[in-house]
C-alpha cells in the first residue's frame, strides 16, 4: 500500500480538526494555547509532505517560518497571561467577559 | 364711458379698505356716510353707463393682464352691455339702498365699521361678477361674494349658530364651485379661451355631448350659489346675518349670480335645449318645494328666505326654458320687492328686540305704519297682483311655461304662485294685525328712523313701477338676448289665465288673512300631523346631510387620523425602524464576551462556508450526474 | 510497507496524544502529551526526509516551546484540575468533526493540476540541511531576516508583559499618585 | 552537488526594502538608546518615532515618483513587490502612523508610554504591515503579518488595566486561530499549485481552468476566514469590539484603519483573480458576506451605549461597505477602496481621538463606561468645540456630504452601479441611512440633550495638549476640505491602481 | 459682480454664519437680520438683472472640482428657481428678524443662516452632486432646530425628519450615480451636470428605474403618502421658525426638484407615472385634508393643510404642459407664503398660551381682532381664494391637469371644498364664538415685531393674486422651454402624446446622445 500525498493531507486535517476542537472547548487559556499549538502542527506535516512529494522545497521554507512564528506566539501569548494572572490570580477563559453585547 | 365703468366698479372697493382701515377701531359714522355716498357714486356711473346702452353701446375695456400661463390668456376685463348693465343698476340701487338702511340699523352695533366694509367688498365682488367679460373674471366675484357671505353671515362671530351658518354656506357654495371650476377647465380646453365673446364664438362647433358637460358643470356652479335643491339649505341658514345682508345679498344679488350666469351663457343653453329642459324642471320643483316649506315657518326671514328659493325657482324656469330676458326681468323686479321685504322685516325685528316668531308679534301696524305699508306693498308685489312689478315678471313667466306646452310646469308654477301669497300674507296677517300679542314678551316696538324709511322707500316705488319698464327693458335687453316674445295665441285664452290667476291668488290672500288675522292660540293639533312635520323640518333635508354627510365625514377624518396616519401608515414607518433596532437588542448577545463563544463563531463561519464550498464544488464536480438525474426525474 | 506501517503508527499515536492534550483534564497530562505528539510529528519529516526540519521540531518544539509551556505552568499552579463547564460540547464537536469531514471530503479525490512549477527545487546531491540552507539563505533571506526580528519583538513583548513595571498601572493612578511613586521608586533607585 | 550560486547585487534590489527597513533601524535605535540612557521623556520618544516614520513616507515618495515611471518595482528574488496596491497600502500605514504617534502625548500620563519598547513595538509594527503589503508571497505576508499582530497585542495590553488585558487576550487567541486558518488555507493552495506566490497562483489556476475547483475553494476558505478576521468581516469579527473597547481610544483607532487596509491589499492581491476568473462561489459568498458585515454590523451599532463600541461596529460596518470594492472588482472600485480609507482615515481617527482627549481616568458616577454615550450629553454647553468637532466627524461618517467619507462612499457606490450592482449599491446606500442613526444619536446626545452626569467640564479635553490637538486639526482639515483635494487623489490613487493592472 | 452673484448668494450667508460665532451673543439677532437683509437685498437685484425673455440658465457659474469624476460647481437660475431663491432669502429675513427672545438665540441665528446657504444652493445648484451635497446639507441646521428649540418630542421627531428623508435621498444618489453612469456609457466622460444630462434619451426600462429612484427621494421630501408621517412630527416640535422655513422652502426642494430632473430627463416614465402620482396626490389632497380635519392641535391642521397643498403642486407639476407646471411652480411660491405665514401666525398665538390646542382657545376674534383678520386672510388665501396667491397655482395647476384626466382633476378640484372645510372649522373654534377661557381674555394683540413679518407677507399674498405677471412671466418663459425638450426627448408614443407640442420654438438644449 503506497502512502500518497492523499493521506498526509487527511492525516493533517485531523489534526488539525483535533486542534479546533481544542480550541473551541478548552476554559484554560493555557491548554488553549496548546491546541493552537496543534494546529500548526498539523499544517506543517501537510507541507512537509506535499513539499516531499513535488521534490520542492517551499513547503519546507514554510513549515520552517511555521516553526518560528508558533514560537512567538508562545512568548507573547505567556506574557500576556502572566499579566493577565497576576492581576486575576486565574487563567480561567469564562472569568473574562467584562465586555459584552 | 371708462371712466364711469371703473368708478361703478371701483368705489365700493375704495369704501371696503376705507371702512377696512377703521375696522377694529369704535363705530363712526363717517364710514357709513361715505360707503353710502360711494355706493352712490357707483349707482350714478351705472345709470350714465345704462343711458349709454341704451342708445345701443357698449363699453368693453381691458384693465391689465392676470394670468397668463401656455396658452392661456386671462386679463382684468370687464364689460359693460345690456345684461350686465341691467345687474350693475340692480347691484348698485339694492346695495345703495341698504348701506343707508343700515347706518340705522347697524346704530348700535360694535362692528359698525367692519360691517361697512364687508358690505361695500361685497358689492365690490358683486360688480366683478357682473361685469366680468370672462369666466375667470367671473370666478373672482363668484368666490369673492361667497367671502362676503361668509363674513356677513358669520358678522355675529360669538353667535355659534351663525358662525356655523357662514361655514355651512361657504362650504356649500365650495361644492357648487368645483363644478363650475370643471366648467371653465372645460370651456378653456375646448375653445381656447375663457372670454365669453370668444368661447362662445367657438362652440358651436363642439359637438353636443362637450355642451352637455359645459353646461351641467356649469350649472352646478349656478345651483350653489343661487340654492337650488339638493344644495339649498344654506339659504335658510344664512339667515343668522345681520337683516341688511340677508337683504342685499340673500335676496337680490348674489343668489341670483346663478340666474345671471345661466343667462350670460345663454348661446351655450341655447344648444343645449335637453339642458334647459331639466334647469326648468328644476327650477319649477324648487319653486313649489320651498314654498312648502315657508307655508308653516315660525321665523320671519327664514320664510322670506324660502320665498327667495321659490321665487329662484320661477327666474331658472324662465332660463331653462330660453326666455332669459324674462329670467333677467324677474330677477331684477324680484330684487326690489324682495330686498324690501327683507328690510321691513329689519325694522319688525329692531323694533322687536330681535324677536322672529311672529307668533309673537301682531298688530303692529299701529305703531309702524310706514313698515307696515311697505312691506304690504313688497308682499302684494312678491304675490303678483296687478299693477305691481310682481305682476309682470311673474306672469311672464307662467306665460312662457304654457306657451312652451310645459304644462306640468306651469301648473306647478301656477300653484306655487298660490302659495306664494299665502304664506306672504300670512306673514303680514301675523305682524301686522290681529292682538298684540307682544306685550306679553315685554316689547316695546317703534318705528324705524326715518331716514331709513326714506331711504327704503326707492324700493318701495321699485316695487311699484318697475312692470312699466317692461318694454324699455326688452328693447334693451333683445339686443344681446334671444328676442323670443310669449304671446298666447288666443286672447280669450290669455284672459283667462290672467284673470283666473289674480283670482286665484287674491284667493290665497284672503284665505291667509281669514286663517291668521285674528290668530289666537296655536293650533296643537295641526302641528301633529305628518305634514306639518314634514314642512317644518324642511323635508328632513338638513337632518340627513347632518347624519348621513356631516357626521360620518368627520368621523371618517378621526379614522383616517388615528387608525389609518397613526396606527398604519406611521406606524409601518416607526415599524420598519423598530425592527430594525429590536434585531440589534436580540441579536446582540451573539457578543456574550466570552471568548470560547467567539472562537466558536469564528470556527462556526468557516465550516459553514466549507460546507458551502463542498457543496458547489461536489455539483460543479458531478454536473453531468446531476443534470441527468434531474432530467430523470422530468425536472 | 514500512514507510505505511510508519505512516499508520505514527499517525495513530500523534491523534491520539493530540486528542489527549485538547481532552483531558490534568494540565500536566496535556502538556506531556503535546511534547509526545510534536515529537511523533518529527518522525513524519524525518520519514519525508525534510531532515532539518524534524531537528528544528525537537529542538524548538520539544526544548524551547515546551520549556516555556512548563515554567508558565508552574508559574500559573495550574496542577489543581480547572473546571471546564462543557455545555456547548456538542456544538464544539460537531463544528470540528463537520470541518474535518468536508475537507477530508474533497481531499478523497487526487489532486489533478498537471501544470505545476516548482520554483524551488530540490537539489540532487545535497543533503537536505545543504538544499534548506541554500534556499534559506537565497531567496528565503528576507522572511528569515524578518522571522529574526519578530522573536526579537515576541522577546521584547514577553519581557515587557511579564515585567515588574505591569505591576502597577499609570493608567489608572491618578496624577498625584504617580508622583508619589515616582518619588518613592527613585528613593530606592537611590 | 550544490553549486555556487552567483546573484549580482544589483538584480537583489535591495533598495525596495529600504521603506521596511527604516521603522525597523528606528526600532532598534530607540531599543539601544533606551539601554544607554534610561528615563528619558517620552516626547522625545515620540517626535524620534515620528521622523522614522517620516522618513518613511518620505522614502514612499520616492518610491512611488519611480512607480509612475518605470512601472512596478520587484526585489529580492521577487520576494518584494512594490507595486501601485504596495505603495498605496503603505501611503496609509505609514500616513495613519504619523497622525497616530502624537496621540501619545496627552497632559494625562497613561501606561504604555512610560515604556521605550512601546515605541520601538510600534515601529516594528509599521514595518510588519509593510512588509504584508508589499509582498505576494504567502510566507513574508504571514511573517508579516504575525510579526504586527504580535507587536500590537502587546501595544494593547500595555494599556495596562483590566480590560486592555482581556482585550489583548482575547485578540491575541482568536489570531492565534486565525494563523491556523491562514496556514491551512496557504497550505491547500500550495498543495495544488506548488507555489506560495500569489501571481503563480493564479497563472497556474489559469492553466488548469480551474480544474480542482472544489480544492481551491477549500484554500480560499481558509484565507478568507484568516484575512476576514484581519478586516473584521463577520462572523470573524467578534474581536473587534471588545478589542477596541479595552484598547486605549487612540490605538483602536489606529487599529481600525492599519491593520485592515494591510489586510484589504492581501484580500484584494489574493482574490481579485479569482473574482475575475469566474468563480461564481466566491462572488456569491463575498457578495453574502459584505452585505451581512454591513448590514448586521450596523444593526449592532444601533444598540450600544458606549461611543467607543459604537464606533468599533461601525468600523466593521465600514469595513464590510469597502470590501465590496473587491467583489466589485473594477479599477473604479479597487480606487475607491483607497479614496474610501485614505478619508476614512482622517475621519475615523479624529473621531477617536475626540474620544481620547475626553478619556478620564476614573468613571465619574452614573457612567457605565469611558465613553458612554450619556457622558456626551449636553456637551455643547459645556464644551461647544468639542461638540462641534465630534458632530462634524459624526456627520462625515454618516456620509453627509460635503464631508469626506461623502466622497468616498459616491465613488465606491458609483463604482457598484457601473458593473451593474445595483441591489447592492442600494443596500449600500441603505446601511448608510441605518448607520446615520447611531451617529446621529450621538449628535442628539451632544447638542439637544440636558448634562446627565455631574461631571467636570474639563473632563471632556482632559487629556488634551497641543500635539492632540493639531491631530485633530489635521483630522477636522482632511474631513471638512476633502473635495478640494478630491481630484487630485482620485488621479492619483487610480494611476496607481490601474498600473498595478487591478 | 453679475458673474458671481449667485456664488455670493449662496456664500454669503455661511460665511456670516462662520463669523457669528464672533458675535456677542446679545447683538446675535441684529447682525442675523443685518445680514439677511443684505442677502435679501442681493436676491432682489438678482431678480431686478434676471432677463425674463431669456427661458434658459442665467448668471451660470461653472468651477471644475473633480473633473476626474465630472463633479463640477455649476450653478445657474432660470424662471423656475429664481422666485424660490428669492422666496428662501426673503423667509429668512423675516424669520430672523420676527425671532423673539429666545434661549441660544445666537445659535439659532448661525444655524439659520447655514439653512440659507443650503436652501439657496440646492435651487441654485445645476449639478447633481452640488445639488445633492445642499439637499443633504439643509438637514443638519433643520435638524438641530428641531431638536433643540422644539417641543416635547422634539428629538423623536428631528430624529425622524433626518432618517426619513436621508434614507430616501440615498436612493436618488444611487439613481444619481447611475444616471452619470449611463451618461459615461453614451458620451464616453463622467459629468454631473444636469445640463449635460438632458441631451440624453435614455431608453424607458431605465427611465422608469431612474424615475422611481429619484422619486422616493422626492417624495420623502415633498412629503407625498404614504411618506409624509415625518412632516406632523416635525411641525409639530419644531419651534415658529423652523415649521416657517420647513414649510416655506424645505418641502419646496422636493417639488422643484420633480420639475428640474424627472421631468426632463425622464420624459417617458413622467408620462408612464402619470397616473399612480396623480392617484397618489389625490390621495395626498383628499386624505390629508380629512386628516386635517380631525386634528385637535392648530398646528397640525397648518402641517396637513400643507401636504394636502403639496398634492396639488405634485399635480400640478404631473400634468405635463404648460400651464399645469407654470402653476404648479407658482403655486410653490403661494404655498410658500401662505403656509409660511400661517405657521407664523400659529407661532404667535404659541408665544402667548404656550398651547396650540384649539379647544384652549375661542373667541379670538374679539380679543386679538387685527390677528383674527391677519389669519383670516392667509386662511383664505390657502383655501384658494381668486385675488390671492394660492388661487392662481391652484386654478393652473388643476386646469393643466384637466386636459390629462377629467375624473382625476374633479377628484383632486375637491381640494377647494375640503380645504374649505378644515380651514373653516379650526377658524371658527379658534376664533369665533364666546371668549370661554380665562386665559385668553387679555390677550395682547399682534404687536409691531410680529407685524413686521406678517405685514409683509399678506402684501405679497394679496399682490400676487392680483398681479401675477411679474413671477408668471419668467417662470412661465421657463417651464415652456422645459415642456419643449420633453417631448423633443419623448420616444414612446404615449410620452409624445402626452406632453405637448409647443409651436414657436425656444431652443434651449437638443438632444445628442442616445443610450442604447
Amino acid at each position: 500500500m503506497e502512502i500518497g500525498l492523499t493521506h498526509y493531507l487527511v492525516l493533517s486535517t485531523v489534526l488539525f480538526s483535533i486542534g479546533l476542537l481544542g480550541v473551541m472547548r478548552r476554559k484554560n487559556l493555557l491548554m488553549l494555547f496548546f491546541a493552537t499549538e496543534i494546529l500548526l502542527n498539523a499544517v506543517n506535516v501537510g507541507f512537509a509532505a506535499i513539499s516531499h512529494y513535488y521534490n520542492d522545497l517551499t513547503g519546507q521554507m514554510f513549515a520552517f517560518f511555521i516553526i518560528a512564528i508558533a514560537a512567538s506566539e508562545v512568548a507573547v501569548g505567556l506574557g500576556l497571561l502572566i499579566a493577565w494572572y497576576k492581576r486575576h490570580g486565574n487563567i480561567n477563559l469564562d472569568a473574562m467577559s467584562s465586555m459584552r453585547g | 364711458m371708462e371712466l364711469y365703468l371703473y368708478i361703478a366698479l371701483f368705489s365700493p372697493l375704495v369704501g371696503a379698505l376705507f371702512a377696512g382701515l377703521f375696522g377694529a377701531s369704535p363705530k363712526t359714522l363717517l364710514t357709513g356716510v361715505v360707503n353710502s355716498s360711494l355706493l352712490f357714486a357707483s349707482f350714478l356711473s351705472s345709470a350714465v353707463l345704462l343711458g349709454y346702452v341704451l342708445n345701443g353701446q357698449t363699453v368693453h375695456v381691458e384693465m391689465m393682464q392676470w394670468i397668463a400661463a401656455g396658452n392661456l390668456y386671462i386679463p382684468f376685463g370687464f364689460v359693460v352691455d345690456q345684461v350686465s348693465v341691467t345687474m350693475m343698476m340692480v347691484v348698485t340701487t339694492v346695495s345703495t339702498v341698504v348701506h343707508v338702511y343700515s347706518i340705522g340699523y347697524m346704530d348700535h352695533d360694535k362692528g359698525f365699521n367692519r360691517f361697512f366694509s364687508y358690505l361695500s367688498a361685497f358689492v365690490f365682488s358683486m360688480m366683478v361678477l357682473v361685469m366680468s367679460d370672462n369666466f375667470a373674471g367671473l370666478f373672482i366675484g363668484w368666490e369673492g361674494v361667497g367671502l362676503c357671505s361668509w363674513l356677513l353671515i358669520g358678522f355675529w362671530y360669538h353667535k355659534e349658530s351663525a358662525t356655523w351658518a357662514a361655514n355651512e354656506a361657504f362650504i356649500m357654495n365650495r361644492i357648487a364651485d368645483l363644478g363650475m371650476l370643471i366648467g371653465i377647465f372645460l370651456v378653456y380646453w375646448n375653445t381656447g379661451s375663457l372670454q365669453y365673446d370668444k368661447a362662445f364664438a367657438v362652440m358651436p362647433t363642439l359637438d353636443n355631448i362637450t355642451l352637455m358637460y359645459i353646461g351641467v358643470f356649469l350649472f352646478i356652479g349656478a345651483m350653489g350659489k343661487s340654492a337650488q335643491f339638493p344644495l339649498h339649505t344654506w339659504l335658510a341658514d344664512a339667515m343668522e346675518g345681520p337683516t341688511p345682508v340677508s337683504a342685499l345679498i340673500h335676496a337680490a344679488t348674489m343668489v341670483t349670480a346663478g340666474v345671471y350666469l345661466v343667462v350670460r351663457a345663454n348661446p351655450l343653453y341655447h344648444m343645449i335645449p335637453e339642458m334647459g329642459l331639466f334647469i326648468a324642471s328644476l327650477g319649477a320643483f324648487v319653486a313649489m318645494f320651498a314654498a312648502t316649506m315657508a307655508l308653516v315657518n315660525r321665523d320671519m326671514k327664514r320664510i322670506i328666505a324660502y320665498s327667495t328659493l321659490s321665487q329662484l325657482g320661477y327666474m331658472f324656469v324662465a332660463a331653462g326654458l330660453g326666455a332669459y330676458w324674462v329670467a333677467l326681468f324677474h330677477l331684477m323686479a324680484h330684487a326690489f320687492f324682495k330686498a324690501l321685504l327683507f328690510l321691513g322685516a329689519g325694522n319688525v325685528m329692531h323694533a322687536m328686540d330681535g324677536e322672529l316668531d311672529p307668533f309673537k308679534m301682531g298688530g303692529l301696524r299701529k305703531s309702524m305704519k310706514w313698515t307696515f305699508i311697505m312691506m304690504t306693498l313688497a308682499s302684494v308685489a312678491l304675490a303678483g297682483i296687478y299693477p305691481l312689478a310682481g305682476f309682470f315678471s311673474k306672469d311672464a313667466i307662467l306665460e312662457v311655461g304654457f306657451v312652451e306646452h310645459h304644462y306640468v310646469i306651469y301648473t306647478v308654477l301656477l300653484l306655487t304662485a298660490g302659495m306664494t301669497a299665502f304664506y306672504s300674507f300670512r306673514l303680514v296677517a301675523l305682524i301686522f294685525h290681529g292682538e298684540e300679542r307682544y306685550k306679553v314678551f315685554g316689547f316695546h316696538p317703534h318705528e324705524a328712523y326715518k331716514f331709513v324709511l326714506i331711504a327704503m322707500s326707492p324700493l318701495a316705488i321699485l316695487a311699484v313701477i318697475a312692470g312699466s319698464f317692461k318694454s324699455t327693458y326688452f328693447d334693451m335687453v333683445t339686443k344681446i338676448l334671444p328676442n323670443t316674445e310669449y304671446h298666447i295665441h288666443s286672447e280669450v285664452t290669455e284672459w283667462t289665465m290672467i284673470i283666473g290667476t289674480q283670482l286665484f291668488v287674491i284667493l290665497a290672500i284672503f284665505f291667509a288673512y281669514k286663517k291668521y288675522i285674528n290668530f289666537k292660540g296655536e293650533n296643537k293639533e295641526f302641528e301633529k300631523r305628518l305634514v306639518y312635520k314634514v314642512l317644518i323640518n324642511q323635508y328632513y333635508i338638513p337632518y340627513f346631510y347632518e347624519e348621513y354627510i356631516t357626521k360620518p365625514y368627520r368621523e371618517l377624518s378621526t379614522v383616517f387620523w388615528k387608525k389609518v396616519d397613526m396606527k398604519v401608515v406611521d406606524a409601518t414607518v416607526d415599524c420598519i425602524a423598530n425592527g430594525i433596532y429590536k434585531a440589534g437588542e436580540n441579536t446582540r448577545d451573539m457578543q456574550n464576551g466570552n471568548l470560547s463563544s467567539m472562537l466558536r463563531w469564528m470556527v462556526a463561519g468557516t465550516v459553514i462556508l466549507l460546507s458551502l464550498a463542498v457543496a458547489f464544488g461536489l455539483a460543479v464536480r458531478y454536473a453531468d450526474e446531476i443534470s441527468a438525474v434531474l432530467s430523470g426525474l422530468g425536472a | 510497507m514500512f514507510e505505511a506501517i510508519a505512516f499508520y503508527l505514527f499517525s495513530i499515536l500523534t491523534a491520539v496524544m493530540f486528542y489527549i492534550t485538547v481532552t483531558t483534564k490534568q494540565a500536566l497530562f496535556a502538556l506531556t502529551a503535546l511534547a509526545a505528539g510534536m515529537i511523533f510529528i518529527s518522525a513524519f519529516f524525518f520519514i519525508l526526509g525534510a531532515d532539518f526540519l524534524g531537528v528544528v521540531q525537537i529542538i524548538v518544539y520539544t526544548g524551547a516551546v515546551m520549556a516555556l509551556y512548563a515554567f508558565g505552568m508552574m508559574f500559573f499552579d495550574t496542577t489543581r484540575e480547572l473546571k471546564e463547564r462543557s455545555g456547548s460540547s456538542l456544538i464544539t464537536a460537531g463544528l470540528s468533526i463537520l470541518s474535518a469531514v468536508f475537507v477530508v471530503l474533497i481531499f478523497v479525490a487526487p489532486i489533478v493540476s498537471t501544470k505545476i512549477q516548482v520554483t524551488a527545487p530540490l537539489i540532487a546531491g545535497a543533503t537536505n540541511s545543504q538544499s534548506v540552507g541554500m534556499v534559506l539563505f537565497t531567496k528565503y533571506l528576507v522572511p528569515f531576516e524578518l522571522a529574526a526580528v519578530m522573536l526579537l519583538v515576541a522577546m521584547i513583548a514577553g519581557i515587557v508583559l511579564a515585567g515588574k513595571k505591569m505591576d502597577r498601572s499609570l493608567t489608572l493612578m491618578a496624577e498625584e499618585e504617580i508622583m508619589i511613586a515616582e518619588e518613592a521608586n527613585r528613593k530606592v533607585l537611590l | 552537488m550544490l553549486s555556487h550560486v552567483n546573484i549580482s547585487l544589483e538584480s537583489l534590489n535591495i533598495a525596495t526594502l529600504v521603506p521596511m527597513l527604516i521603522p525597523i533601524m528606528g526600532a532598534l535605535f530607540i531599543l539601544v538608546l533606551d539601554l544607554f540612557k534610561k528615563d528619558q521623556s517620552k516626547s522625545m520618544y515620540v517626535m524620534l518615532s515620528l521622523l522614522f516614520v517620516m522618513l518613511d513616507f518620505g522614502s514612499l515618495i520616492d518610491f512611488s515618483i519611480d512607480f509612475s515611471t518605470n512601472g512596478t518595482i520587484l526585489g529580492y528574488f521577487d520576494m518584494m513587490l512594490i507595486d501601485g496596491l504596495a505603495l498605496l497600502g503603505q501611503f496609509i500605514i505609514v500616513g495613519a502612523s504619523i497622525l497616530f504617534i502624537p496621540l501619545a502625548l496627552t497632559s494625562k500620563r497613561f501606561h504604555e508610554f512610560s515604556y521605550p519598547e512601546f515605541f520601538a513595538l510600534f515601529l516594528f509594527m509599521i514595518s510588519g504591515f509593510q512588509f504584508m503589503v508589499a509582498t505576494d508571497n504567502l510566507i513574508l505576508i504571514f511573517i508579516g503579518l504575525e510579526m504586527a499582530s504580535l507587536a500590537l497585542y502587546t501595544l494593547i495590553a500595555l494599556h495596562n488595566r483590566s480590560k486592555s488585558f482581556e482585550a489583548a487576550v482575547k485578540y491575541f487567541t482568536m489570531g492565534a486561530l486565525a494563523a491556523g486558518f491562514f496556514a491551512f488555507g496557504s497550505m491547500v493552495l500550495y498543495a495544488l499549485t506548488g507555489s506560495v506566490e500569489i501571481h503563480q497562483m493564479a497563472a497556474v489556476f489559469n492553466a488548469d481552468e480551474f480544474a480542482n475547483l472544489p480544492f481551491i475553494l477549500v484554500g480560499v476558505v481558509f484565507l478568507l476566514a484568516a484575512l476576514g478576521f484581519k478586516v473584521s468581516l463577520v462572523p470573524f469579527h467578534t474581536w473587534a469590539p471588545d478589542v477596541y473597547e479595552g484598547a486605549s481610544a487612540s490605538m483602536a483607532g489606529y487599529m481600525s484603519i492599519v491593520p485592515k487596509i494591510a489586510g484589504f491589499v492581501v484580500v484584494m492581491r489574493m482574490f481579485e483573480f479569482l473574482i475575475h476568473s469566474g468563480v461564481v462561489w466566491l462572488n456569491v459568498v463575498l457578495y453574502v458576506i459584505v452585505v451581512v458585515t454591513m448590514t448586521a454590523a450596523n444593526i449592532w451599532a444601533l444598540v450600544q451605549s458606549d461611543v467607543k463600541r459604537m464606533l468599533a461596529y461601525s468600523s466593521i460596518s465600514h469595513a464590510g461597505f469597502v470590501m465590496a470594492a473587491v467583489l466589485i472588482g473594477t479599477t473604479q472600485a479597487n480606487s475607491a477602496l483607497f479614496l474610501y480609507w485614505i478619508l476614512f482615515t482622517f475621519t475615523n481617527l479624529g473621531a477617536f481621538s475626540m474620544l481620547w482627549i475626553s478619556r478620564q481616568k476614573n468613571l465619574a458616577a452614573g457612567q457605565s463606561s469611558d465613553h458612554s454615550y450619556n457622558k456626551f450629553a449636553g456637551l455643547i454647553k459645556v464644551a461647544p468645540i468639542s461638540a462641534t468637532i465630534m458632530a462634524l466627524f459624526m456627520l462625515s461618517l454618516a456620509g453627509l456630504p460635503p464631508f469626506a467619507l461623502f466622497w468616498g462612499k459616491i465613488y465606491m457606490i458609483s463604482a457598484a452601479v457601473s458593473s451593474g450592482y445595483i441591489v447592492l449599491a442600494l443596500i449600500m446606500a441603505l446601511n448608510s441611512a441605518i448607520a446615520a442613526y447611531y451617529y446621529l444619536k450621538l449628535i442628539i446626545y451632544m447638542f439637544m440633550k440636558e448634562p446627565e452626569i455631574d461631571i467636570d467640564n474639563k473632563v471632556y479635553t482632559m487629556n488634551s495638549s497641543v500635539a492632540l490637538r493639531t491631530i485633530i486639526g489635521i483630522a477636522v482639515i482632511g474631513t471638512v476640505f476633502a473635495s478640494v483635494v478630491l481630484n487630485s487623489l482620485i488621479e492619483f490613487i487610480t494611476a496607481f491602481v490601474y498600473n498595478s493592472g487591478y | 459682480m453679475l458673474d458671481h452673484i449667485l456664488s455670493l448668494l449662496i456664500f454669503f450667508p455661511a460665511i456670516a454664519a462662520i463669523m457669528g460665532f464672533v458675535v456677542h451673543k446679545d447683538s446675535a439677532k441684529a447682525f442675523g437680520v443685518a445680514v439677511s437683509v443684505i442677502e435679501f437685498v442681493i436676491s432682489l437685484y438678482l431678480w431686478f438683472a434676471f432677463d425674463t425673455n431669456v427661458s434658459g440658465m442665467q448668471f451660470m457659474e461653472n468651477i471644475s472640482v473633480v473633473p476626474a469624476f465630472g463633479i463640477n460647481y455649476l450653478v445657474g437660475i432660470d424662471g423656475i428657481s429664481l422666485f424660490i431663491v428669492i422666496m428662501a432669502s426673503f423667509f429668512t429675513m423675516i424669520g430672523i428678524a420676527s425671532l423673539g427672545d429666545m434661549k441660544k438665540i445666537k445659535n439659532l441665528v448661525i444655524t439659520l443662516l447655514f439653512l440659507q446657504m443650503t436652501m439657496v444652493g440646492v435651487f441654485a445648484a445645476l449639478d447633481a452632486i452640488l445639488f445633492y451635497v445642499f439637499w443633504e446639507l439643509s438637514l443638519v441646521p433643520m435638524l438641530y432646530i428641531i431638536g433643540a428649540w422644539g417641543g416635547p418630542l422634539r428629538i423623536y421627531a428631528s430624529v425622524k425628519f433626518f432618517l426619513y428623508t436621508f434614507t430616501g435621498s440615498l436612493v436618488m444618489l444611487v439613481g444619481m450615480l447611475f444616471m452619470a453612469f449611463l451618461y459615461n456609457q453614451a458620451t464616453g466622460v463622467w459629468s454631473f451636470s444636469i445640463l449635460e444630462w438632458y441631451r440624453l434619451i435614455l431608453p424607458l426600462n431605465y427611465q422608469l428605474w431612474l424615475f422611481a429612484a429619484f422619486f422616493i427621494g422626492f417624495a420623502i421630501k415633498v412629503p407625498m403618502f404614504p411618506f409624509h408621517t415625518w412632516l406632523p412630527y416635525a411641525h409639530g416640535q419644531a419651534p415658529t421658525i423652523g415649521s416657517v422655513i420647513l414649510a416655506a422652502v424645505l418641502l419646496k426642494m422636493g417639488t422643484y426638484a420633480f420639475i428640474r430632473f424627472s421631468l426632463p430627463m425622464f420624459p417617458d416614465a413622467a408620462a408612464f407615472f402619470m397616473f399612480p402620482i396623480a392617484a397618489i396626490a389625490i390621495i395626498m389632497i383628499i386624505y390629508t385634508a380629512m386628516v386635517a380635519y380631525a386634528q385637535e392641535d392648530i398646528k397640525q391642521v397648518v402641517a396637513y393643510s400643507s401636504i394636502s397643498h403639496m398634492g396639488v403642486i405634485i399635480l400640478g407639476t404631473f400634468a405635463l404642459n404648460v400651464e399645469g407646471i407654470t402653476g404648479s411652480v407658482f403655486l410653490m411660491i403661494g404655498h410658500g407664503i401662505v403656509s409660511g405665514a400661517l405657521f407664523f401666525l400659529v407661532g404667535v398665538i404659541y408665544d402667548r398660551r404656550h398651547t396650540k390646542m384649539m379647544s384652549e382657545f375661542g373667541g379670538l376674534a374679539s380679543v386679538m381682532p387685527r390677528y383674527a383678520t391677519i389669519f383670516g386672510i392667509m386662511m383664505m388665501a390657502s383655501v384658494g381664494l381668486p385675488l390671492l396667491v394660492n388661487f392662481v397655482g391652484e386654478f393652473l395647476s388643476l386646469l393643466g391637469f384637466y386636459n390629462q384626466s377629467h375624473i382625476a382633476t374633479l377628484l383632486a378640484g375637491t381640494a377647494i371644498i375640503v380645504g374649505a372645510i378644515y380651514m373653516l372649522s379650526s377658524y371658527k373654534r379658534a376664533f369665533f364664538g364666546e371668549v370661554t377661557n380665562e386665559a385668553n381674555r387679555k390677550l395682547p394683540d399682534v404687536n409691531s415685531r410680529e407685524l413686521l413679518a406678517l405685514i409683509p407677507l399678506t402684501i405679497i399674498a394679496v399682490w400676487l393674486g392680483v398681479y401675477p405677471k411679474p413671477l408668471l412671466e419668467p417662470i412661465n418663459n421657463s417651464v415652456k422651454s422645459v415642456v419643449m425638450l420633453m417631448h423633443e426627448k419623448a420616444i414612446t408614443p404615449e410620452g409624445k402624446s402626452r406632453i405637448p407640442s409647443l409651436e414657436n420654438k425656444v431652443a434651449m438644449q437638443t438632444p445628442e446622445a442616445e443610450v442604447k
